[in-house]
């Protein structure tokens, strides 16, 4: 199993596999079957599986995720993409009121079984209404799963257990995970929605990230490894629920918790996973836990700000070093030739 | 007669749910559900009870579903709000305007695509076409082509709000035109006529010409929401509730029957006592049917097969 | 002092005194000029102020919100009133992406100074669609103000200064304190929007609720005086920011911590309280912090369901003896001869 | 030029942020301006460079804005999506399709609230009128008869989807009358068709007799987001695309002029001289100003007067 694909190719042989595998299913999402395909996700596909599989939509998220809705219903298996979580911000009403409740509020009669792919834009000046990061909003609904891979492998293995799966789930995709590699297997497989993953072992300090930040996170834990800190670093991937087993045993060995998420941090995803470990290991805990993300300020978009805005892996390896009470100083930032950072660090190309 | 009954029993507080009555109101889901079959598939909102019924669903369920019991149509989940009864293809009601006006169109879709002939019918209230997301559904249905009537109650009220606040002055129906989608306008309460417009507009849909919005003048005769007449609020005059009352759609059909002699009084008589025995039936159905246990509250919320 | 009013009428006076002494004020929503006035809180004020100033508008709460929006950028100060939570869902673009960013992301040029009035549902079977409580998504939006008065006086108070706010406020409105009563001075005055108030003084543990379940902590603390327990209750009132300083002063004392809020627990704003005080006084903690709010699971409409579904008094109280690792029992209920408890409990009349 | 130079310039790099250019549309915002005082408003969407211009907007600050700078209309956080001047009347505009059609709704009622006689134009594309948003807008600015004029640029695309998969065969327009409003459609590539028509449109607005819904032929020269064409990707034929060139609104008035004796070679260079005088000056003042400070980032998340 030595296969590299990219972040968006593994996204892509998922939808053709479930395409190809389940006649139920479609694929729907502004732009979907265009030449760019909504950043090579879907390049390639209506060609193949045809113009009644793969489909375009008008400008309504909230009209076309109802009809998404109601052709799921009837028995079909809808993969809704929006290019960006700000517009499915107008859907919000079918999906809250709605999609989430079908299934409850009709006494378990029908299945409301969509999956919605939202994308996460950031960098180039995405600014305030093209790199909003909402999974927290709907992590507090009830009747969603949420879900947010970070690797390739789990990009494929999530959307296909997504779409497999009776509920509807909500996978957030960070657009900068796009070009990231990993090994993918070619057959279909499934990784199960409600778990955490470890991505390195370490005994010192638990760093815990959703989506890109766990990127982040591996590096931070690389930073420390330099003076001598070795830390645990979880891929939470699942926020509904969150994986407070795989948590609490980390924690259980470390004593101390940073959380990275690619949210605001105020009343953000953050802080439902330091309430939950705060609940359950509240004795193992040595430190308070603390939380990495965004400040409660939109995004800006000239690169001079959003270069601050964004926290990256020496933010994370400064507050793990706040936990434990460290005065060492971190190495120093590897040399990087880029002006602003505003487009992925092309080191962080996998494999992951 | 279903809801009478539940206006007089509301009272008891056993319904302890928002109930929407559409009395003034039956002619436009009779009239229109003549025309469809047990496979095609009906989607309604927050004044369903009137189109349940004419669809086809089951009245025990539905009045179990209004007490609150397990036996109810949602098992007591949903209320009065939230019916539904899939052997009949009554897909569900919900109470946010215009959100299930893209559901049923989804469903059409579905059926298409699934190579099922189903007509779908949503109805809706006037002020469900101010809401964008009923314009979006719209639009879609026409580039689909999809089979699809809309039928608006157009019964000149949102709440205690007239129309001429929210709208600006033109029919409703001219909303199709926009969106490339055939519409009509006609006569709520008169069954006869809305049998007469719906006939065209399933069938339409059946042979696979596309949507219809058909608008329905029609009246509201109780209050927005609950049991009891509203005339104390001062939002509508006596003077028109009474014009509408003498055009109330049942009593006109029945005279009008009588009149034709295609109705005469022991017919009707056995009718009216057939009707009561149901409802008396259903009433006691659902006060002696169990309501849901403890164990209920969080099942449901996801599917047991899926987590 | 002692004039008591309703909290329904403390927000018509303050709509009323508004109007009378801003004439860029006005005041619209569905229903507001019409007979039932919006559970009272509007009624009359058209009457008064004319059909220029207490509008009723189209079932549009998108477009609305964007008119409320351009008129509050012409140098108005609208009140934007939702009869429920659920329906402003409708409204999340335009005031996520929009009135929340307008300041910011023109830099500085213009103000958005909109208040949206939203009333939480709760009881007589509003089930899923009518009764959610989502302050958690607004308090997650930089830009927003998020407040939720829980006495009458705050509610004046707070919606005077709320509409005097150049930021847009988010005021939460629960539905079952309208016909709470409390004592309301009759001229203007305003409640600060980011200070939580303590309710009672107490040593051993800190109840900290939101909106209604405030009233609910105070019965709470009723409950564990009786066993001999001394509840800090603290009345949150704003989420953005939470008074921090406040609980941390007082769990600094007791080293308890209940929170209550009005809606879904996970991803909710009690993940918020607990993270933030188990950052800032982690010390101070004997015990984890715990939440008390709605299962995740959408609101039942059956009163067998409901009944289940809201933790009361009871369920705080008993959080609080967990909290103190107290195996106390706690008082019998009193009695309540009413067979289901999906109306408001008469005895919660006030006043507060 | 201006937005040719930018394109040339994009490539540098120092341009972050996504651009959308309007060549090939520029006479639409021209033809409309055109009726339009400095106190009149103007609200667009993402593909505003040209609204911005015509409507007067400091071209320093606009191309500030997209170098990122302290000095940008947006003090560098809004970019190319996020424009705004408020000295000419240019009141914002917002990538999220069609969410600034309801604020200059809005902007138009809150100005006849304060007495002030202003007529609003709000600009967006084709797909825009897809979003129920829109519709919302348009149905209360009929209510309340507003100042307001609709300006839909129909370039035939949403991004690389063509209308027809989007909406029914229908010409935008009659959206207008379904909502009550006064409509037209007219060549978006010809400046005196705009100027025309708007002309109309703007006069009815002024008069109090409501707004108008005006939609425009035109087309999209370059890619949708970036400074290049895009034949290449094979949505668009290069037939198509040289058709429309050949009626770029600009060569066609310009061709126009100097065959009506209006427009002499020498004149023309000279304005051509000056435009690229100011757009050096604004490219330079551009580079040449400061980026944001740090201090910068969190502030005006908040009014300092308001917390
Ligand atoms: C999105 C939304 N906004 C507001 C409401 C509150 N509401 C419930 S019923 C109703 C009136 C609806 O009027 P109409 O659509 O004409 O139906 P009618 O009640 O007259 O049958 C309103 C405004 C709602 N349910 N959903
Ligand atoms: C609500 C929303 N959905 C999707 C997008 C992504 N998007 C940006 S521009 C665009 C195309 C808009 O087409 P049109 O309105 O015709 O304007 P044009 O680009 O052709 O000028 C789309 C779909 C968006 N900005 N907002
Ligand atoms: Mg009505
Ligand atoms: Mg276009």
């Amino acid at each position: 199993m030595t296969r590299q694909l990219r972040y968006f190719e593994a996204l892509r042989e998922a939808q053709a596999q479930i395409l190809a595998s389940d006649p139920r299913s479609y694929l729907i999402g502004l732009g979907a079957p265009g030449p760019t395909g909504i950043f090579g996700t879907t390049a390639g596909l209506q060609q193949r599986f045809g113009a009644e599989r793969v489909l375009d939509m008008p400008a309504s998220e909230n009209g076309m995720t109802g009809v998404a809705l109601g052709t799921a219903l009837m028995g079909r298996r809808p993969i809704v993409i929006h290019i960006r979580v700000d517009f499915a911000v107008l859907a919000m009403e079918p999906l809250v009121n709605q999609v989430a409740k079908w299934h409850y509020m009709y006494g378990g009669k029908m299945t409301a079984p969509l999956t919605v792919r939202m994308i996460i834009g950031r960098g180039w000046g995405q600014g305030p209404q093209h790199s909003q990061s909402l999974q927290a909003w709907f992590a507090h609904v009830p009747g969603l799963k949420v879900v947010m891979p970070t690797t390739a492998h789990d990009a494929k293995g999530m959307l296909i257990a997504a779409v497999e799966d009776d509920a509807p789930v909500i996978l957030f995709e960070h657009r900068w995970l796009y070009n990231v590699s990993g090994p993918v297997p070619e057959e279909m497989y499934r990784v199960p929605l409600d778990q955490a993953a470890t991505r390195r072992r370490g005994r010192d300090v638990t760093l815990a990230g959703t989506s890109y930040m766990t990127l982040e996170c591996l590096r931070a834990a690389d930073l420390l490894a330099r003076i001598g800190i070795d830390a645990d670093v979880i891929d939470l991937r699942t926020l509904t629920p969150i994986d407070v087993p795989a948590l609490t045993e980390s924690v259980g060995r470390t004593g101390h918790l940073v959380v990275a998420d690619t949210g605001h941090v105020q009343f953000g995803a953050g802080a439902e996973v330091c309430a939950a470990v705060a609940e359950r290991a509240f004795a193992a805990l040595k430190a308070p836990p603390r939380r990495i993300g965004l400040p409660h300020v939109p995004a800006p978009t000239t690169p001079a700000l959003a270069d601050l805005y964004y926290p990256r892996a020496r933010e994370i390896a400064r507050a793990a070093l706040d936990s434990l009470g460290s005065a060492a100083a971190l190495p120093p930032e590897p040399d990087d030739p880029r002006r602003w950072k505003d487009v992925p660090d092309p080191s962080f190309n996998g494999p992951y | 007669m279903v809801e009478e009954t539940i206006a007089r029993l509301y009272a008891e507080q056993e319904m302890r749910c928002p109930t929407h009555l559409c009395i003034g109101q039956e002619a436009i889901p009779v009239g229109v559900s003549a025309h469809l079959t047990a496979t095609d598939l009906v989607f309604s909102g927050h004044r369903s009870h009137g189109h349940y019924l004419a669809k086809g669903g089951d009245l025990r369920a539905m009045v179990a579903e209004l007490y609150g019991r397990e036996t109810g149509c949602a098992r007591g989940k949903g209320g009065s709000q939230h019916l539904v009864d899939l052997a009949c293809g009554f897909m569900g009601s919900a109470p946010i305007l215009a959100s299930t006006v893209s559901v049923g169109v989804g469903a059409a879709w579905g059926a298409r695509m699934a190579g099922e002939d189903r007509v779908v019918v949503v109805y809706f209230g006037d002020a469900a076409t101010e809401e964008g997301a009923f314009h979006e559904a719209m639009n879609f249905a026409a580039v689909r082509r999809l089979p699809v009537v809309f039928v608006c109650e157009n019964n000149l009220y949102s709440v205690h709000s007239p129309l001429a606040i929210r709208q600006p002055p033109r029919p409703i129906s001219a909303l199709g035109g926009a969106h490339g989608v055939a519409a009509a306008c006609g006569d709520g309460n008169d069954v006869e006529a809305v049998h007469a417009l719906a006939s065209g507009a399933v069938a339409r849909a059946r042979r696979g010409d596309g949507p219809t919005l058909l608008e329905f003048a029609t009246y509201r005769l109780m209050e927005h929401c609950g049991p009891n007449g509203d005339l104390e609020l001062g939002y509508r005059s006596a003077e028109e509730i009474a014009a509408w009352q003498a055009r109330d759609p049942v009593a006109v059909y029945r005279n009008r029957l009588a009149a034709d002699g295609a109705l005469d009084a022991a017919a009707q008589e056995r009718a009216a006592a057939e009707t009561a025995r149901e409802i008396d039936d259903a009433v006691a159905f659902a006060k002696a049917s169990p309501f849901p246990a403890p164990d209920q509250l969080a099942r449901f919320v996801y599917p047991e097969t899926g987590r």
